[in-house]
């Protein structure tokens, strides 16, 4: 199998599988314990200065916020970020300074609501460099292969263009077919931040609807933080195993978090909170807005709870509910912008 | 929003793009134009259309327009609310009809930026990547590429290929290893559509809107564009089309209102 | 990447990946379309002589014995058959004469029960082919691959042993560490056979319990002939889209079976009807045993509802479904005999 | 099932598998003698011990014993009722302790044969094949075999190597690209138990079962074994354990009466 281009993108989170496997017997565990801990303590233990970390959901759509905003509110550095279709997530923490490289599938955009001030300038001033290009399939499979413990997974999308020239991929030619396949490179990040909507105190965790990239991106990982709406007993767990998403093996910390998807949408749960996301877009036009966001939402709240009261509370709370419900309307001030 | 006829651009290009989707095919969509074309099309000639998301969410029946690809309704009373890697496969596998892109520049070959506007490393303005762009212009049978075109966008040479046309032209696609029999299919601008039938697999003027003259394709075009023998008049959005547009799919103006 | 090492195993299900999507494009419509029809219309339309066939579940669970039992019904010959931990479905389908090559990963055994009479006399007369050797992994990700309409899977197992020399696999150096890997080649079945609980007259499948290979295996056949305890209604499928665990574009028929898995467990439903496999294995030490067993269960009877009568119909069904909940103990000949 | 000193050799083989399987750490189990170690472990010293079966039960609190390795048993009120996929990728990945063969063949590197006896394309005798032992032999830390000895399966060289053992010896698994600080880890037989301590990754005696001399292993093995310098004997199973199996783990004597 000849090797037939290779990408010049840093391969971000590769480890020889082999070298994963001594991690993971050194650093990993199979004993069912109670990982219950405080989104601080969380962000505190498992993520230092210089991690590659990624985050479950996808775009808007049940993101760890709470760990985000911890992230911020300790001021980590130098963090390498996986832009997988990561959007609000990687938006706040490029404009709080946090992140000095990223790999792109899609970022800098918020999709319909426009593109993102505060990455874009991160990046075109130089601030923060885009060390790799990939799509939304190619970081799915080298999640997949991480979770396999593979050296990559090959592929038939990315040949042929600038994003393969611009990834961390090599295109080879396939022995069984003798047509060029591309190769995929696995990833284990250091940390994956994942909302879920229950879990039990040992990490094992429902999710309700689409799983987006998080069965892999979970089994990929060295560390996951998991927060959750809702701690529930054992039994909840085991009465419907098939239910299970994420076992706890691979789970390092469990957060009770309600709403901690917040702003982002929590399927069944909670819409976007289309004003504070908008509230962000407008901030975040300037360094000056960016710091005016944070101070108000992130420095000048002690924890999560806080926060919520500052986007609007139990009201506005129960308001996200009902538009999740087709109860109510959506509130957007971009969409407002549009009337004619 | 220019509304030009009783129409607007955004009603002209979904419903342009919504005609080519054929009943009981699948296409992959993304929020935004295709969506409503994609929805606009199984309320009109193609009710067994399937509609997937990339995030997993496979043939919704959505309450709402949704504002993401991984938004709720696009998974509500779905047959599978199921995952990427499920999706993917899916369509790498070659199960997917149709496909839509947008772009910020497109070649002739239907090659198409959204990574980059100058040097990758020093760019003059980063746009978002591919996103799954790529994989569906890697995957599914026949995309489709919708773009409101001036000489700015339509040019000679992106600054990067974010997703493959036809990449340098015939049978460059299968040289690279992308699956066979796909590719671009149509581009619609808010001048007029195109196929890939000019030399070569080049972008070809084959119908064009209104009132809209094969000069002013011309004036919007970098590239030299090359006309169909027979070139028809898009037939415009029906009274009817646009009702259910408004009234039915995106009745708090997401998308139609832009 | 250089190639080490080729096994010399046959390339069954193998197919090209364009030259798979060219084939689905012709043969595959994601139409939502009535597919309900008999198990005899199904193997007459999707099973014909020489097919390549793989059976959902595992070992004697949730087995689609219905359509094993019309393939014997039909005579159909000349089968190839993947041994990916087939079990009952394997040995009655060799010990009926239907079968010329098979792959194997765990054949001609029982597990507990003991080793397989009929179809090891198949295969040491030299009547049955054994044309490749794989393991349940190396089964697993040849499904992988034909899901994921890619040419192989890269792995670490299968290496250094016999089983790679005559598996259809090759070994490669991996270009990202320079280590060795297998390269296990996709398959893409031609009828893949599954007995589900649940499933609506599209072909939307819902699964309880473990998925064993059949997300994949599903998704990687070209014909997917579907046997269901239940047809449901659309509706049930639609207010929990989560629970698809295959969705209707794969499936090709579907017919209603109650029982279907029968001598087989159906996990949550009905246990193993030990005493049927018992006497299978009994009978089947020779080939008298075996046209004897075939005259009672299968030829004479008319359809699956008469089998299940003779096997000792609703008492015996009853009997099984009580095991299943844990609250009658299971009669199995097999163990009888071991009492000191 | 010949019963000496108030127990059988199945009982002895399943308590001294037992005590390998340390607290808080994860095996791959399959049906029969291996499951039923699992299982005593965690009555009595391993409470914390995770056992998975490769058709996905993960964590089952097994209210009788399973007959299959798939069987719903498996999945009892487990953590996770997951696929083969997801068991295999966790092994692969490196995060499985412990695995068990049995074996129809051994050889001094621990090298194993469940596939044929004779030549592959004629066989002698066709047995069931690798099923998961190749993946287990190749994915998890140490892997434990247990196998009743005599010369016929104690062999210089296996007919078939289904599942690697050490291969030729040191640094050859390594070298086939196997995963590294994997292979065999004891062999429990009904005479002894042996490690790899032996020259160039070979079988070891380590321990004697009561009553038996080294001449008796000798015997019954077809190459040469080197005994350890310290030769434990094994302690039998208690009276405890011994209730423990046939009351509350195999009570309609599933395996224990075979």
């Amino acid at each position: 199998m000849d090797i037939i281009e290779e990408g010049k993108g840093e391969l971000l989170g590769f480890h020889d599988p082999d070298e994963q496997r001594a991690w993971i017997a050194l650093n990993k565990s199979t004993a069912l314990v109670d990982k219950r801990m405080t989104v601080a303590e969380a962000v505190e233990k498992f993520i230092p200065d210089g991690s590659y970390i990624a985050s479950g959901g996808f775009g808007h759509i049940r993101v760890a916020m709470s760990v985000i905003y911890e992230i911020i509110r300790r001021k980590r550095r130098n963090l390498a970020i996986a832009g997988k279709t990561a959007v609000h997530d990687f938006d706040v923490l490029m404009g709080a300074g946090c992140i000095a490289k990223c790999e792109t599938a899609y970022s800098f955009g918020h999709e319909l609501r426009g593109l993102s001030p505060a990455s874009r300038r991160a990046v075109e001033s130089g601030r923060v460099k885009v060390v790799a290009e990939t799509s939304n399939a190619g970081y799915q499979w080298r999640f997949l292969g991480g979770m396999m413990g593979v050296p990559f997974i090959p592929a038939r999308n990315l040949l042929g263009t600038d994003t393969l020239k611009y990834s961390s991929a090599k295109s080879a030619i396939d022995p069984f077919t003798g047509k060029p396949v591309v190769l995929i490179p696995s990833a284990n990040p250091d940390v994956v931040l994942m909302h879920v909507p229950r879990c039990d105190k040992y990490g094992n965790c429902q999710i309700d609807g689409i799983l987006i990239m998080d069965y892999e991106l979970s089994r990929s990982a060295r560390r996951l933080i998991v927060t959750t709406e809702e701690i529930v007993d054992e039994e909840e767990i085991r009465k419907a195993p098939w239910r299970t998403v994420i076992p706890y093996m691979y789970v390092d910390a469990v957060c009770e978090v309600p709403f901690g998807s917040h702003p982002c949408q929590m399927p069944y749960l909670y819409f976007f909170d289309e004003e504070i996301i908008g509230e962000w877009l407008a901030l975040s036009k300037t360094d000056e807005g960016v710091n005016e966001f944070f101070d108000k939402y992130v420095f000048g709240v002690k924890d999560f709870n806080e926060y919520l009261e500052r986007a609007g509370g139990s009201a506005k709370l129960e308001h996200l509910r009902r538009v999740e419900r087709l109860e109510e309307q959506m509130r957007a001030p971009w969409l407002k912008g549009k009337k004619e | 929003m220019a509304e030009t006829n009783g129409y607007t651009e955004n009603e002209l290009l979904i419903s342009v793009a919504s005609k080519l989707l054929e009943d009981n095919t699948s296409a992959l969509v993304g929020t935004g134009l295709p969506m409503l074309a994609g929805m606009l099309a199984q309320k009109t000639h193609a009710p067994g259309l399937l509609l997937i998301f990339e995030a997993g969410g496979i043939g919704a029946q959505m309450p709402t327009l949704p504002i993401s690809v991984g938004d709720s309704r696009t998974f509500h009373r779905a047959v599978a609310a199921s995952s990427m890697h499920d999706v993917m496969s899916f369509a790498q596998a070659g199960y997917v009809d149709f496909g839509f892109l947008g772009a910020a520049q497109l070649d002739k070959h239907g090659n198409i930026n959204t990574t980059v506007i100058g040097d990758h490393d020093h760019p003059k303005a980063r746009l978002p990547g591919s996103g799954g762009a790529n994989d569906v212009g890697s995957f599914t049978r026949r995309t489709i590429i919708i773009i409101r075109q001036d000489k700015r966008r339509l040019v000679e040479k992106c600054d990067f290929v974010t997703t493959p046309g036809y990449l340098d032209g015939e049978g460059a696609r299968e040289r690279a290893g992308l699956p066979k029999n796909t590719g671009p299919y149509r581009v619609i601008t808010q001048l007029g559509v195109f196929d890939f039938g000019g030399k070569n697999k080049t972008m070809r003027l084959i119908a064009l809107h209104p009132g809209v003259t094969v000069a002013d394709v011309e004036a919007a075009t970098s590239f030299e564009i090359e006309v169909a023998p027979k070139l028809d008049t898009t037939v415009p959005p029906t009274a009817k089309e646009i009702e259910i547009l408004h009234r039915e799919i995106d009745p708090a103006g997401i998308v139609l209102k832009k």
